[in-house]
């Protein structure tokens, strides 16, 4: 029974359009697009432990596409070459960065969001001669939320389709320890690789599909490195090594920022200040770990 | 024109070392990747502001205060913070995480501080900002003050650094944090000193900043932006390396604005900044 | 783990069901003697700044007066009084969409005023439009204001286009070379941004038109903090006039840079920021001379009226662009409400024909759109005056050249 | 037929030459100590041998193809398994996962139940199949040893690359340990180990190659070695038994 609990949620969550007002439907495409930024995240991030800030970098990118085409293609082909320009991006900054170890990678990987949109800035100011660039789609939010929703469930699926692969055990070792990785036969640069470019892949169609609701697109808009962080604390608080972890983190965070920036619109940045501190300090391994503490603990206290 | 450039990239360069000592300091020795660097110095830069308007303060004596007061706030933010975050870590790898979790905790709740108490609008000083002629380029004297600040600061660090025996203790942890305690080094104690000295210097390049610069309470992940390029390309924990790179940094800045364009000016700073990190991720002037 | 991950899914869908409770209720007003208005504004985030200058105290103020007053009054001659439903859209417009779909939606509010910034305006148009909302768009500059107004006819474009800046700009120094006053040449530099690309746009071939020589015209990116380098190319270039199409950052750094290696062009002009209150003492009490985007009749009663009332409610006085601007849109707000009520169609009918009394003067909107627009205005014995179109009553004369430093 | 063979292997740090040209041959089924001081490039040598560093000059085979300038994981799967001189283990993985990943990654790419079932085979052989479900962050270092080893094992490797396994061991665990290797060569596997503990080369390996600063200075009988003026010079002021 419980093997199709996840179907079940799916084909629950897919009617909930018709059942909320269009806030609770904008509410809902907030939602899952973190849930998937996050899960796509964590595909690479959360058994490699490489902490990627390049998030808007693909889902900035996969915008700024829909936003170039959008008037000269069809909806379809356009999703389909951010995807591709989101995987080709990947696939250069893989295989040049995938070496960098620890801190340098974060650092590399945030200071890669900030270029691409300097360089998008750049080339749209001299070459093209306009930076804001109009998305005049006729996506209803109902078709935003379902694409989101399919991604997301795409997105979970691949990963709970890896970690029972040998390509989910291999980046669990990786994230242990590369030498042992190497040395007990695991190619790392092609794992690595493969992995983020799945990520990323992911990352850039979720930039494509949430793009039609921003109508003006302009890369201080697109490539804003909020997202970037917000996508990381989500995927580490739920923990980020486990299949619904990062949905756990993102779900119960992107309502908590609603509720602040509705309530607490003076003081919604220190309370969020606190609350990421307080994450970090009493749920250290993430919600789930946390959950699992509990219980072990709750269980010695039972017997 | 090739001084103009030389001596307006080595100004500019001056204040972008001056942000990076800290953030070096506080990185290399504390092992803390502190996202709320920028927020500390922009929280340096309203005390000043306020200070001068408020009590009319004097910038260069309301700098004598804030530069200690900014290193018992970073005494104390190591110890209640950071510390315990340190300790839980242990020789693993995860206080590179955790200290980017927290310290982005900490980016929020300055940021919100500020804007509660100095309100969203852009902030500025006049002070000092007539002209001075250095070989017949024109640079405003608060400038030439906050390149003043930075050399002697700079210069001081590295002295003390390389000829004190208190400055061994601080590379040695820089270096090898846990080899350090077989030679008798309290890491915690030196940790904690390089985070809250970090600090102090985070809080003078702010308060500097503040002379010559317009700034607002969401400026700040620009400043830490600038120091983590910086940083990197001098090697992490290397003030002299902070040095140089900073003022190379400014040097080319300077140089795309003046002869290719001044629409690259950041693209080139990413640039060079992502080469030098797969180039030579240890630094352009560590070892190895 | 896959036991563990099947908990986790139950556990899930918990927390899920208690967030759609939450979709489903959530606020509902009593909106029989109150009138609810709300707006998304940047709180936090980069667009803090120009909505915590331009946008929000003029809110605030309106808010204040009406309610002191007694509240909206309604054609029937009753007065209702203003209930404000307030939301920080974070500076992302993923934030601010789903805000304003949470006030109309959710809340139900009966007017929505507009968010700060031209591309946050164009991101909430579309939702307007379905709402049904008068959106009367202030703090938005774009060419294609007159598309935009044909696309959703209940929006209103009151800020212009960068081709009405640079063409006011361009009048002003033609007139002044054509008088002998400064030579033909231009430094300009413009910030890499939609803002800085609009106006440069409709600068070049206006200045071109009008038979100048653009010898320095280069774009620098957003957050650029040092200008020492493109001020000393831009003195450099033997141009008399200096104008900067730029945010408030780059117009305040621009200005101390020139005032302290010394550069003294007969026309200093800078774009955001020039108008603001706190200009000249950025200037170091020099801003005698210095041109920018936008200007008010200062010596009108009104604009002294607004001046002292936004000085004694948000303890400093407007800027001297788009804030009175934004103050005449809520004051037609509230006199279209005053003649129709309350009914969208009817509100958004009477904005775009109807003529109101402003702090700005009498305001009679063309295709949606505010036509009559200062674009350059100077500093002027303490106070920024509008000096173009010089043909339009209370412009002020320019002076040029620009006192020195 | 020599199974691994190192011809004239150089491995330069910047200046300094940490092995200098070193040639020697083990034949399959063998067991060979690799003896020297602290810093003579023993763990240098075995890092060169199972991919971890590249070699500067010289060349690596083992059964007649060449495993220099090929990927460590290259050479994992062409036979060559190894533990490591500070102890290795996966944390976050459980003792069955943790031998099982050469199983699944080596050359015969086992998957499922029969990686399950080589893993199983793996920690019987060192004692630790009744706890193959636990975190390996719970373990004993000797225990964490044992592990490493099961790791290696369930490679199936055709080399067995030893670095100090045995150090750090109290008298009854080290007898097991012994005991242990033993146990190995008696299915034939090849092995070479860098020890210290000249108790377990003198109990375990026949012969011994000897290095100092870098090059070989013995390649004898063990009993020979031990006696070889040259090598005790070498070891002076050391401590033989560290």
């Amino acid at each position: 029974m419980r093997r199709y609990l996840p179907i079940v949620g799916f084909l629950v969550f897919a009617a909930a359009p018709f059942a909320v007002s269009d806030y609770g439907l904008g509410l809902l495409i907030g939602a899952v697009t973190y849930v998937t930024l996050a899960s796509a995240w964590a595909l690479f991030s959360g058994h490699t432990r490489y902490i990627s800030l390049a998030t808007v970098a693909f889902y900035g990118t996969g915008a700024y596409v829909v936003a170039v085409l959008n008037e000269t293609l069809p909806y379809g082909l356009v999703l389909i070459i951010a995807a591709l320009i989101g995987a080709l991006m990947a696939l250069l900054v893989g295989l040049s960065t995938l070496r960098l170890a620890g801190v340098y990678f974060v650092i590399f990987t945030f200071g890669l969001a900030e270029l691409v949109r300097q360089l998008i800035t750049w080339y749209e100011v001299n070459v093209t001669g306009t930076l804001g660039r109009y998305i005049f789609l006729d996506v209803t939010a109902r078709e935003i939320y379902w694409q989101m929703l399919a991604l997301a469930a795409v997105t979970i699926g691949l990963t709970a389709f890896i970690h029972r692969h040998r390509l989910g055990l291999a980046l669990r070792v990786i994230g242990d320890d590369e030498v042992v990785a190497a040395h007990a036969g695991i190619p790392l640069a092609r794992t690595k690789l493969l992995a983020f470019v799945a990520s990323a892949t992911i990352l850039t169609l979720a930039g494509a599909i949430a793009s039609p609701r921003w109508v003006y697109v302009e890369p201080a808009i697109v490539f804003n490195s909020t997202v970037s962080f917000l996508t990381v604390i989500m995927a580490l608080l739920g923990g980020a090594n486990r299949l619904w972890g990062p949905a756990l983190g993102a779900v119960p965070l992107f309502f908590a920022f609603e509720y602040l920036s509705v309530n607490l619109p003076n003081t919604y940045p220190i309370v969020l200040g606190l609350l990421f501190i307080a994450v970090v300090f009493v749920l250290p391994d993430g919600v789930l770990a946390g959950i699992e503490k509990l219980r072990a603990r709750w269980k010695r206290g039972a017997a | 024109m090739l001084t103009t450039t030389l001596i307006l990239g080595l100004v500019l360069g001056g204040t972008y070392a001056l942000l990076a000592l800290g953030l070096t300091l506080q990185y290399g020795i504390s092992r803390i990747m502190n996202l709320a660097y920028g927020e500390m110095t922009l929280a340096a830069a309203f005390v000043l502001v306020a200070l001068f308007q408020g009590l009319g303060l004097p910038p260069l004596i309301g700098l004598l205060v804030i530069a200690p007061a900014g290193y018992a706030v970073g005494w104390m933010l190591y110890a209640v913070m950071m510390r315990p975050l340190v300790a839980r870590a242990g020789t693993s790898g995860r206080l590179e995480v955790d200290s980017i979790l927290a310290t982005f905790g900490l980016l929020f709740l300055i940021q919100g501080l500020l804007l509660l108490v100095f309100g969203a609008n852009f902030t500025s000083i006049s002070y000092l900002t007539h002209g001075v002629n250095i070989l017949g380029v024109p640079v405003a004297l608060n400038r030439l003050i906050a390149f003043g600040i930075c050399l002697v600061a700079g210069g001081a660090l590295v002295i003390a650094l390389t000829r004190t025996r208190w400055g061994l203790a601080l590379r040695a942890v820089a270096q090898t944090p846990n080899s350090a305690p077989l030679v008798g080094i309290d890491v915690n104690r030196v940790a904690r000193q390089g985070f809250a000295l970090g600090t102090a210097l985070a809080a003078v390049g702010g308060a500097s900043i503040a002379t010559y610069q317009t700034f607002s309470a969401t400026d700040g992940v620009i400043f830490t932006m600038k120091a983590l390029v910086i940083v990197i390309m001098g090697g992490v924990g290397n003030v002299a390396g902070a040095l140089i790179a900073g003022l190379a940094l400014g040097l080319i800045e300077t140089f795309v604005a003046t002869a290719i364009d001044p629409g690259l000016t950041l693209a080139a700073t990413f640039t060079i900044f992502l080469a030098v990190l797969l180039w030579r991720p240890q630094g352009l002037f560590g070892r190895g | 783990m896959n036991n563990f991950s099947r908990r986790a899914a139950l556990r899930s869908f918990a927390l899920v069901s208690t967030a759609a409770s939450m979709l489903l209720t959530g606020g509902v007003f009593a909106a029989d003697d109150t009138v609810t208005i709300g707006y998304a504004i940047a709180r936090t985030g980069a667009n803090a700044t120009g909505a915590g200058i331009t946008t929000i105290p003029n809110y605030e103020l309106w808010v204040k007066t009406v309610n002191e007053a007694g509240g909206l009054a309604m054609p029937d001659g009753s007065k209702r009084m203003i209930e404000v439903v307030e939301y920080d859209n974070r500076s992302s417009n993923e934030d601010l969409v789903r805000a304003i779909e949470r006030l109309a939606s959710q809340d139900k509010v009966d007017l929505i005023l507009p968010p700060w910034g031209t591309g946050t305006n164009l991101a909430v148009a579309p939702l307007f439009a379905k709402y049904g909302y008068p959106q009367l768009a202030v703090t938005a500059v774009t060419d294609k204001a007159p598309e935009f107004a044909a696309r959703w006819d209940r929006s209103f474009w009151m800020l212009g286009g960068g081709h009405d800046y640079a063409t006011g700009l361009v009048d002003v120094l033609a007139a002044a070379r054509d008088a002998g006053t400064i030579n033909g040449k231009v430094a300009v530099v413009s910030v890499a941004d939609g803002f800085g690309i609009d106006l440069i746009k409709g600068a070049r071939p206006a200045f071109e038109e009008a038979g100048f020589e653009l010898v320095y015209d280069e774009s620098y990116p957003l957050g650029t903090s040092d200008f020492a380098a493109i001020m000393s190319e831009a003195q450099a270039s033997g141009a008399d006039s200096f104008v900067a199409f730029s945010y408030p950052p780059g117009s305040f750094g621009m200005t101390k840079t020139a005032q302290a290696m010394g550069y003294n062009p007969a026309v200093f002009y800078i774009s955001v920021g020039g108008a603001f209150p706190i200009y000249p003492g950025i200037a170091g009490g020099k801003a005698e001379g210095v041109m920018a985007i936008g200007g008010v009749d200062a010596s009108s009663d009104a604009i002294k009226g607004y001046f002292a009332a936004h000085t004694a409610a948000a303890g400093n006085p407007p800027d001297s662009w788009a804030s009175a601007i934004t103050y005449a849109s809520l004051e037609m707000l509230e006199q279209a409400v005053a003649r129709v009520g309350l009914d969208h169609a009817a509100l958004a009918g009477e904005l775009s024909t109807g003529t109101f009394e402003t702090v700005i003067g009498a305001v009679k909107l063309e295709d949606n759109q505010l036509r009559d627009l200062w674009t350059v205005g100077q500093w002027q014995d303490g106070s920024f005056r509008a000096v173009s179109p010089a043909d339009r009553a209370g412009a002020s004369d320019p002076i040029i050249p620009k006192p020195e430093w | 037929m020599s199974l691994l063979s190192i011809e004239s292997v150089t491995k330069r740090f910047g200046g300094l030459t940490a092995v200098d040209d070193v040639s020697f041959t083990l034949d399959a089924g063998e067991i060979v100590g690799l003896l020297g001081p602290n810093g003579s490039g023993k763990t240098t040598l075995i890092n060169l041998v199972s991919g971890n560093l590249p070699v500067s000059s010289g060349r690596i085979t083992l059964a007649g193809a060449t495993l220099t300038g090929r990927r460590p994981d290259q050479i994992a799967r062409a036979g060559v398994a190894r533990t490591f001189q500070l102890v290795r283990i996966l944390p976050s993985l459980t003792l069955s996962e943790n031998v099982m990943i050469p199983a699944v990654f080596g050359a015969k790419a086992h998957w499922g139940a029969e990686a399950l079932a080589v893993a199983q085979d793996a920690l019987k052989q060192v004692g630790l199949d009744d706890r193959a479900d636990m975190s390996a962050s719970r373990l004993s270092y000797i225990d964490q040893k044992r592990l490493e080893l099961a790791r290696a094992l369930a490679a199936e490797p055709q080399v067995l690359l030893l670095d100090e396994w045995l150090a750090g061991l109290n008298p009854s665990e080290l007898a097991e340990g012994i005991a242990l290797i033993r146990g190995l060569t008696d299915s034939g596997i090849t092995i070479l180990m860098v020890e210290h503990i000249m108790e377990a080369v003198r109990a375990l390996c026949p012969r011994v190659i000897v290095m100092n600063s870098g090059q070989l200075i013995a390649d004898e009988a063990t009993e020979t070695a031990l006696t070889d003026p040259q090598v005790i010079a070498a070891y002076l002021g050391e401590s033989v038994d560290a």
